[in-house]
């Protein structure tokens, strides 16, 4: 019960604190100060605070669009374990229901963007609809393979299995998971070297240029929305790469945030070690994700 | 007796290669004028004298012997034709075909069981002869009249083959024959001056709209 | 009684020829049609007894002959009465007279059983039916006239050399010489098999010739083509039947002579390549007549192999007599109405029938469905009965080759029939008088509620009369 | 109520009753002079039918009771037993739900007023139709069958051509009839071989049938290549598309509907017959129903009429259904009673969701080519506006059919995914998981599909004057899709009530008592994914509330969509259709292919040039026509033969005699 309701508070309060530790991580190697650690909440909280503008050619589907984005991405939240904790919500199956979760967020998303009649927007939704149709079956294999090790159907049975134990055994499969999982983590999120989340040119953009039209509380929503898949996804992921635990409830607590912390870093130095992929290319990486995944589910189930 | 009825079986067949080879119709249509005779004149060869056989050879002799021919006189002259102009087979090739299946005929027979009275006559080849010889002229001849002739030639063989039976059969025979003629005579012989009116000419190498392209 | 069906049609060809009036014959040729097809029904329901000598003998199979031909000849009359009323600017003397001459000889074709008789009768209807394809009085159906005329005599007197085959073996069997089936089928055992076997393949293929069995179908298209839409469906819908009435007995024949098996493959043989012919003629078929008439030939092929399969198939076969005829008759009649409405057989002219002749273009599409074997139309039950016996006798080459043909049949079929019946009216087309009216609709719509009706309920005196034509037919074990 | 029912009457004659009132309901409008009132008596004929009907399949479904009949005729093809058993209840309702929908939506959609001469037929042919589709799952004689088959494809047929004045529409009519009969003849040959391994035309009794027979492969690929031709499973979906895409709305919603599933009823019931099936047919539905999915929902990417895209999509569930059918198959042959269950549930469920959802869409297609006058999706937009109720059903059906939670779609393909998850625990069948991410591309393509569809017609503005003044459609249009909407909504929330409709079907197949225990265990699983649901529709609630509370004390203003900077941007700019779809097309080049025509744009001031990429039908365009032409010349030169000379003829004759002659002795 406990662990729920910490699963829950966390949920709700950390996300936000990843793009901080991202920002300031680009800024140190920069060279620069960067913003504070909690520069996105106030970000949210102002953006809550704001007015809101909206296009007349918008309809309810452009309101609708962040909400859904949102929930879903909650509902996802309460479906992941974080750290050696079993998630509150778990079943045989839930893994599907969670990949879904998302495809129901990003249906909305899209259809508030073309909602505006942009052209920019449309583009955008374009771009996302196919990335993300592309990265689809990486998580499926991420999926195969981990439910194959841990012999469990629920995404808290077969990511709480994983151990050093586990890693010893069959490294090379979860070393290619890893790999794939990292880039569908990074392209999920729009994340460099697929997308800028602060770019400024609409023609580059992906995700970013799909939220132009929303202004206040609506883009507090989806901001705080971004930065809990972030958090989802790396909860996944951080189940993959780094996967300690002790027994003890607290300290596994602990080592979840530090691992949280220690992603959201490694994600920074990347931001910053690389430049933004063409676009071209974008589709032959996430389809070499979903191969390197293919190869670890063909490792352990043959 | 015999011989004399196995001679003129001889006599239709050479008759039969006469209208294979020649080239000018009323020649032809004469000779198939005389073969008609001749198969009147055959029934009372074989069978005992019996007025009906007298009936029926008077019969078929005026028919197959002067009404045929004339009608079809009567329309060569009528469309102005002379003589058949190139056959689809040459005259020789047809005569060497009609060789391989008289003698083929021939064969055929001699593979058949007979009645041991009919043992030492030719009449089954000769039939399946003439009617070999009579589908080579239909085949082979553009003109109508031609056609008409081969029909009758091949009738003649029919007719051959129908003497075996005259006695056992009579009835049977004779409304074949007659109805044979009936068609070979007079149908034909409307539809060929209708044909003759139409196309101002007998050659049924121009009777072919009908096709598919 | 028996006499009746062969003099009263005489009787009305005496009175047709001398009617002088054309607006009469047609009603005068529908009353003595009518009363000939009442006769037929009442033999059916009494059988007369045998004639003595039994020259003359209704048996089953005669009487399902006798059945189509009579119904089809009524139709057609009735049709006449309206279709003549476009064709005023010729007499029909000659027309309704034939006519008549024709009905009473098939009649006499269905009822004897002297094989000689049988073959007079079959001749008289071949020649009865030149003039009739001539009505046009045009080139082209002088044309089809001469080709109908010598090659079906050729033909047919083939098929007599075969009866003299056939009599001598008696006589060089010792047995009483005779032509009558009853005789025939007793001594049977005794014919010397060399005759025998000489004697069906002459009648195989004059028989075949009549019929129109591919290859020997090449005066069909010609003929049925220039016809007159009622005369074609009288070719290919009663006469027809009568060559395959003929081919039956020489069946029977052929079962007592135990010489069966070559008859059987000889059949089958026939009756595919006929299939084959038909689709591949049928396909891009620019003449919607010359198509219907490679249909016929398909279902002389179909009802050959049917014969040829025996067991279940020969009832398919049967049935498919009269499904067949009576269905050709829709599709014959219907044809007609359309060819006279645009005055041209070119299925790249006729376009939206549906449009201009609703009546007669939605008949000609049933049609077109019926004959391809859909349900629930009658050709459906014979064809399915023929495909299953088929495959039920581990026939599956045949079955394949069959379905394989009917496929590509019903293609062609479908891409001639449906463009012509869909779609709008070409601004370009001929306008003409005639109009849909009720004596040219009434009869193909008749015929085809009743292909419909055969099709979901068979009554069962026919059932019966089915089955026991179907028992004369059975290879004895 | 329904043990209420069942003191009362039998519900398998009201069945048949309701089926044969609903194929009589067009005739009376055939005669009537006045075109309305026959509109007007069939629609409730058939809607008060249905409403008989549905419960009473219902009821039979619950109560597992097979009700037997023996119809009286006279054809010499032994007994004709009509049969309603669960499978056939199961499939019955879609028949009267959506035959009733479709009625009803003809009122506002086809009015006789409007269309006199097309109205009578196209009332009695859709009755037809239906009613020939209601007998067709009780019909038990094969012979029978068959004439019910032909029937239900001939109505279908007329119904296509209705608007034969089109080019289009006849050419699809003509394919789809070629298709469908030669597919008939193909069943031919499998009730022929079934009748010679049983004796008799009746169809066997479960799993009467040997699957090793030498006959049973012939048999098995019979029916595989007949029904399938019937159901568009991949080599056989040619004529779908366009078939589906030119016939009146409610038409095509009844065809994708419920059509299809008559074909997939029949491989269902034929697999009945046989015990001990080879792994090897459940490897080929398998293989055959996730190509069909994939390459289904690929073609759909593509398209850019409006239901041309829907009809596609079809051909994608159908795929998705036969995946699970396959699926279970392998079950039954590996004797797996898990994996047997969840394939067939996953399959059956299917079956009912898509015939919720995809007439659902077409009828909503129906309303919409009312409003914009054209299907073409690069010329509509903004109809979101015109139409909101339409709006907000087609996206409920957008989202069904995407198989998202929390709708009906989601639930099926949850199953099949469970299912394909099963294995891996086991060692045989392992590689079976590997269908789990194929599914999933499938799932992101539609996605796209329909995010295109749903986002061109009715989001942004209008892209052409006909779409720029939409009318919201009537109430007999918006009635019957809240319906279907509603029930999809329902399967969605309540999946553990579908599957009491699922499972006496599946008993059909596996009798064995299994059956009864293994639902309980996913019951649970089901029930938490309802929770899940409930949980997601509170969070919506929860961050709408979030929302309108700050959103109230902001101030709120309007002002034009932000052009970037580019301040001429008008509604042709926008993102089109195509334009949606042109990356990921690009991406899966190959797989579906394009008339694509790019001008070239030459000196400095270029003049005005077009674009365009119109999707193609690879197979029939570029095999099946010119495999036509191919065998026409081939025939052409066979032609020959009748060429009009009559010595030819004779000659033909001379040598069949002189053949025969030789044969002979």
């Amino acid at each position: 019960m406990t662990n729920s309701i910490i699963h829950i508070l966390l949920a709700l309060t950390m996300p936000p604190l990843l793009l901080g530790v991202i920002g300031k991580t680009k800024a140190a190697f920069a060279g620069r100060v960067g913003a504070p650690f909690l520069q996105p909440y106030y970000d949210i909280i102002r953006l809550l605070r704001k007015g809101s503008v909206f296009s007349t050619t918008t309809s309810w589907v452009f309101r609708a669009g962040p909400i859904v984005a949102l929930a879903t991405t909650a509902v996802a939240a309460l479906l992941i374990p974080f750290g050696a904790h079993q998630s509150p919500i778990s079943f045989d199956g839930d893994m599907i229901l969670y990949a879904y979760l998302f495809a129901l967020g990003r249906f909305f998303t899209m259809a508030a963007a073309l909602d505006t009649g942009s052209s920019f927007e449309g583009m955008g939704s374009a771009r996302e609809a196919t990335f993300s149709c592309l990265a689809e079956p990486t998580l499926f294999f991420a999926l195969i393979t981990l439910s194959r090790l841990s012999g469990s159907y629920s995404l808290s049975g077969m990511l709480i299995n994983i151990s050093f134990g586990v890693w010893l055994n069959t490294g090379a499969a979860l070393l290619l998971l890893v790999c794939g999982m990292f880039i569908v983590l990074l392209a999920e999120n729009c994340r460099i070297p697929f997308d800028d989340p602060n770019t400024h040119l609409e023609l580059t953009m992906i995700h970013e240029v799909m939220v132009l039209d929303h202004s206040g509380p609506a883009l507090a929503i989806i901001q705080y929305g971004a930065a809990l898949k972030l958090f989802v996804l790396g909860a996944f992921f951080v189940h993959l790469a780094l996967p300690y635990a002790t027994g003890n409830s607290l300290i596994d607590w602990g080592l979840f945030v530090i691992s949280m912390l220690e992603l959201a870093v490694v994600i920074g130095m990347v931001e910053s070690a690389m430049a933004r992929l063409r676009l071209v290319r974008v589709p032959q990486l996430l389809v070499a994700a979903a191969i390197l995944a293919a190869f670890s589910t063909l490792l352990v189930i043959r | 007796m015999i011989t004399l009825a196995d001679q003129l079986l001889v006599l239709v067949l050479l008759i039969n290669f006469i209208s294979l080879g020649t080239s000018r119709l009323i020649f032809s249509i004469r000779a198939v004028a005389v073969q008609g005779v001749i198969l009147g004149i055959l029934p009372g060869l074989i069978h005992p004298f019996s007025w009906h056989l007298v009936g029926i050879t008077t019969v078929i002799i005026a028919v197959k012997g002067f009404v045929i021919p004339l009608l079809l006189v009567r329309a060569v002259r009528s469309a102005e034709i002379k003589r058949e102009v190139e056959p689809f087979l040459g005259y020789v090739p047809t005569l060497l075909l009609g060789a391989v299946f008289t003698a083929l005929s021939f064969g055929f027979a001699g593979k058949l069981p007979m009645l041991p009275e009919h043992q030492n006559y030719m009449f089954v080849p000769a039939s399946i002869a003439t009617l070999m010889s009579g589908f080579l002229v239909l085949t082979t001849r553009r003109k109508a009249i031609s056609q008409v002739i081969g029909y009758l030639i091949l009738e003649n063989g029919i007719f051959i083959f129908g003497l075996l039976l005259a006695e056992a059969m009579p009835i049977m025979v004779e409304a074949g024959a007659l109805l044979d003629l009936l068609v070979g005579t007079f149908v034909m012989g409307i539809v060929i001056n209708q044909i003759s009116r139409e196309f101002s000419s007998l050659d049924t190498s121009r009777l072919t709209s009908l096709k598919e392209e | 009684m028996l006499a009746a069906l062969i003099i009263l049609p005489l009787i009305g060809a005496a009175t047709c020829w001398l009617i002088p009036f054309d607006r009469l014959r047609p009603k005068v040729l529908s009353l003595f049609s009518l009363a000939h097809f009442g006769i037929t029904l009442r033999l059916l329901i009494v059988t007369p007894p045998e004639s003595p000598g039994g020259w003359f003998h209704l048996d089953a199979l005669g009487k399902i002959v006798l059945l189509s031909t009579s119904t089809l000849f009524l139709v057609c009359a009735l049709y006449s009465i309206g279709y003549l009323f476009y064709r005023q600017e010729r007499s029909n003397r000659a027309l309704c007279m034939w006519l008549l001459v024709c009905l009473s000889a098939a009649s006499l074709v269905t009822i004897t059983h002297h094989l000689g008789l049988m073959w007079v009768a079959l001749e008289t209807t071949t020649i009865s039916m030149a003039p009739l394809i001539y009505f046009n009085r045009n080139a082209r159906s002088i044309e089809a006239t001469w080709k109908y005329l010598l090659i079906c005599s050729v033909g047919v007197a083939l098929a007599l050399i075969g009866l003299y085959f056939l009599a001598y073996a008696t006589i060089v069997a010792r047995v009483e010489p005779s032509l009558l089936l009853d005789d025939l089928i007793r001594d049977a055992g005794k014919l010397s098999s060399g005759w025998v076997h000489a004697a069906f393949v002459f009648l195989l293929v004059g028989f075949g010739t009549k019929m129109g069995l591919a290859p020997l179908h090449t005066w069909k298209p010609d003929a049925y083509g220039e016809a007159p839409g009622l005369v074609g469906a009288l070719l290919s819908g009663g006469l027809v039947n009568l060559a395959f009435l003929a081919l039956l007995r020489v069946y029977q024949l052929c079962l007592a002579t135990k010489e069966i098996v070559f008859f059987q493959n000889a059949l089958i043989v026939m009756g595919l390549f006929s299939m084959v012919m038909a689709a591949v003629f049928m396909a891009r078929q620019a003449d919607f007549k010359r198509m219907l008439a490679y249909s016929s030939v398909e279902h002389v092929g179909i009802m050959a192999v049917a014969l040829g399969l025996g067991g279940k198939a020969i009832f398919g076969a049967l049935f498919h007599i009269l499904a067949n005829g009576l269905t050709k008759g829709v599709l014959f009649l219907s044809s007609g109405n359309i060819h006279r409405s645009y005055n041209s057989k070119r299925t790249d002219q006729v376009r939206g029938v549906l449009r201009r002749l609703p009546w007669s273009g939605g008949i000609f599409l049933a049609g077109f469905i019926a004959i391809t074997g859909s349900p629930p139309f009658a050709p459906f039950i014979s064809e399915f009965t023929i495909i299953s016996s088929a495959f039920m006798q581990g026939q599956m080459l045949v079955g394949a080759i069959f379905l394989l043909s009917l496929t590509v049949i019903f293609i062609g079929m479908a891409l001639t029939v449906l463009p012509m019946v869909m779609g709008e009216v070409p601004a370009d087309s001929e306008k003409t008088a005639y109009r849909d009216t009720f004596w040219t609709v009434g009869p193909p719509l008749a015929l085809l509620l009743l292909m419909f009706l055969l099709g979901v309920w068979i009554p069962e005196p026919l059932m019966t009369l089915l089955r026991d034509a179907a028992a004369l037919l059975e290879v004895p074990q | 109520m329904h043990s209420a029912l069942q003191g009362y009457f039998d519900p398998a004659l009201v069945a048949l009753v309701a089926a044969l009132v609903i194929g009589c309901a067009g005739i009376p409008g055939l005669f009537l002079r006045k075109p309305g009132p026959g509109q007007i008596l069939s629609t409730a004929a058939t809607i008060l039918a249905a409403m008989a009907g549905v419960p009473a399949s219902l009821q039979l479904l619950f109560s597992h009771t097979t009700t037997t009949y023996l119809l009286q005729w006279s054809l010499p093809f032994g007994p004709c037993e009509l049969v309603i058993d669960p499978l056939s209840a199961f499939f019955l309702l879609p028949v009267f739900i959506v035959a009733a929908a479709g009625s009803l939506f003809a009122v506002g959609y086809w009015p006789a007023a409007e269309h006199r001469a097309t109205e009578r037929g196209l009332t009695f042919f859709y009755g037809l139709l239906a009613s020939s589709m209601a007998i067709l799952l009780m019909a038990r004689n094969g012979v029978f069958f068959l004439m019910v088959w032909e029937v239900m494809a001939l109505s279908a047929y007329f119904l296509i051509v209705v608007e034969h004045e089109r080019e289009n529409v006849r050419r699809a009519g003509i394919v789809y009839l070629i298709a469908t009969h030669t597919g008939t003849l193909v069943l031919f040959v499998y009730f022929s071989l079934l009748a010679a391994q049983t004796g008799s035309f009746l169809l066997p009794p479960v799993g009467s049938l040997s699957a090793l027979s030498p006959y049973a492969a012939i048999m098995a690929l019979a029916a595989f290549v007949g029904f399938g031709a019937k159901a568009g499973i991949m080599p056989f979906h040619l004529w779908l598309p366009s078939a589906h895409a030119n016939a009146p709305s409610h038409v095509s919603a009844l065809m994708s509907g419920v059509i299809l599933k008559m074909g997939l009823y029949g491989i269902f019931r034929s697999l009945t017959f046989f015990y001990e099936p080879p792994l090897l047919w459940g490897v080929v539905l398998t293989v055959c129903g996730i190509a069909s999915a994939l390459l289904g929902i690929t073609f759909a990417v593509a398209q850019r009429d409006l239901k041309r895209l829907l009809a596609c999509s079809s051909i994608e569930n159908i795929g998705i259904i036969t995946t699970g059918l396959g699926v279970a198959m392998m079950g039954v042959s590996s004797h797996n009673p898990t994996l047997m269950y969840l394939g067939m549930a996953g399959a059956l469920l299917h079956i009912l969701n898509h015939s919720f959802f995809k007439p659902l869409l077409f009828l909503g297609s129906g309303a919409i080519i009312h409003a914009a006058g054209t299907r073409e999706m690069n010329l509509m937009g903004g109809l979101g506006k015109g139409m909101p109720r339409v709006a907000l059903l087609f996206l409920i059906g957008s989202v069904a059919i995407c198989g998202i939670p929390p709708l009906n779609g989601f639930v099926s393909e949850f199953l099949l995914y469970l299912g394909f998850f099963s294995q891996l625990k086991a060692d045989s069948l392992v590689y079976l998981v590997l269908l789990a991410p194929v599914l999933a591309l499938v799932g992101g393509l539609a996605l796209i599909a329909f995010t295109k569809l749903y986002g061109s017609v009715f989001l942004g503005t209008p892209r052409s004057q006909a779409a720029a003044h939409p009318h919201e459609a009537g109430w007999p249009m918006l009635l019957p899709m809240a319906f279907l909407a509603l029930l999809c909504l329902l399967i969605g929330v309540a999946p553990q009530l579908a599957m009491r409709l699922v499972s006496p079907a599946i008993a059909a197949f596996y009798p064995q008592p299994f059956v009864a225990e293994i639902p309980a265990g996913y019951d649970s699983v089901l029930g938490r994914l309802s929770l899940a649901g409930i949980l997601l529709l509170t969070a919506v609630v929860l961050v709408t509330l979030l929302w309108r509370w700050r959103l109230g004390r902001g101030r709120v203003a309007t002002a034009p969509t932000w052009g970037c900077g580019y301040q001429r941007g008008t509604a042709r700019v926008q993102y089109g259709a195509t334009s949606f779809s042109e990356f990921v097309v690009a991406v899966f080049n190959g797989m579906v292919r394009q008339k694509i025509d790019r001008p070239t744009l030459g000196g400095l001031f270029p003049r005005s040039a077009r674009c365009s990429d119109v999707p193609t039908e690879t197979l029939l365009d570029r095999v099946i026509v010119p495999l036509f032409m191919l065998v026409g010349a081939w025939s052409a030169f066979l032609r020959r033969l009748q060429y009009g000379l009559i010595h030819l003829y004779m000659m033909y004759i001379f040598a069949t005699l002189f053949i025969l002659m030789l044969w002979a002795h």
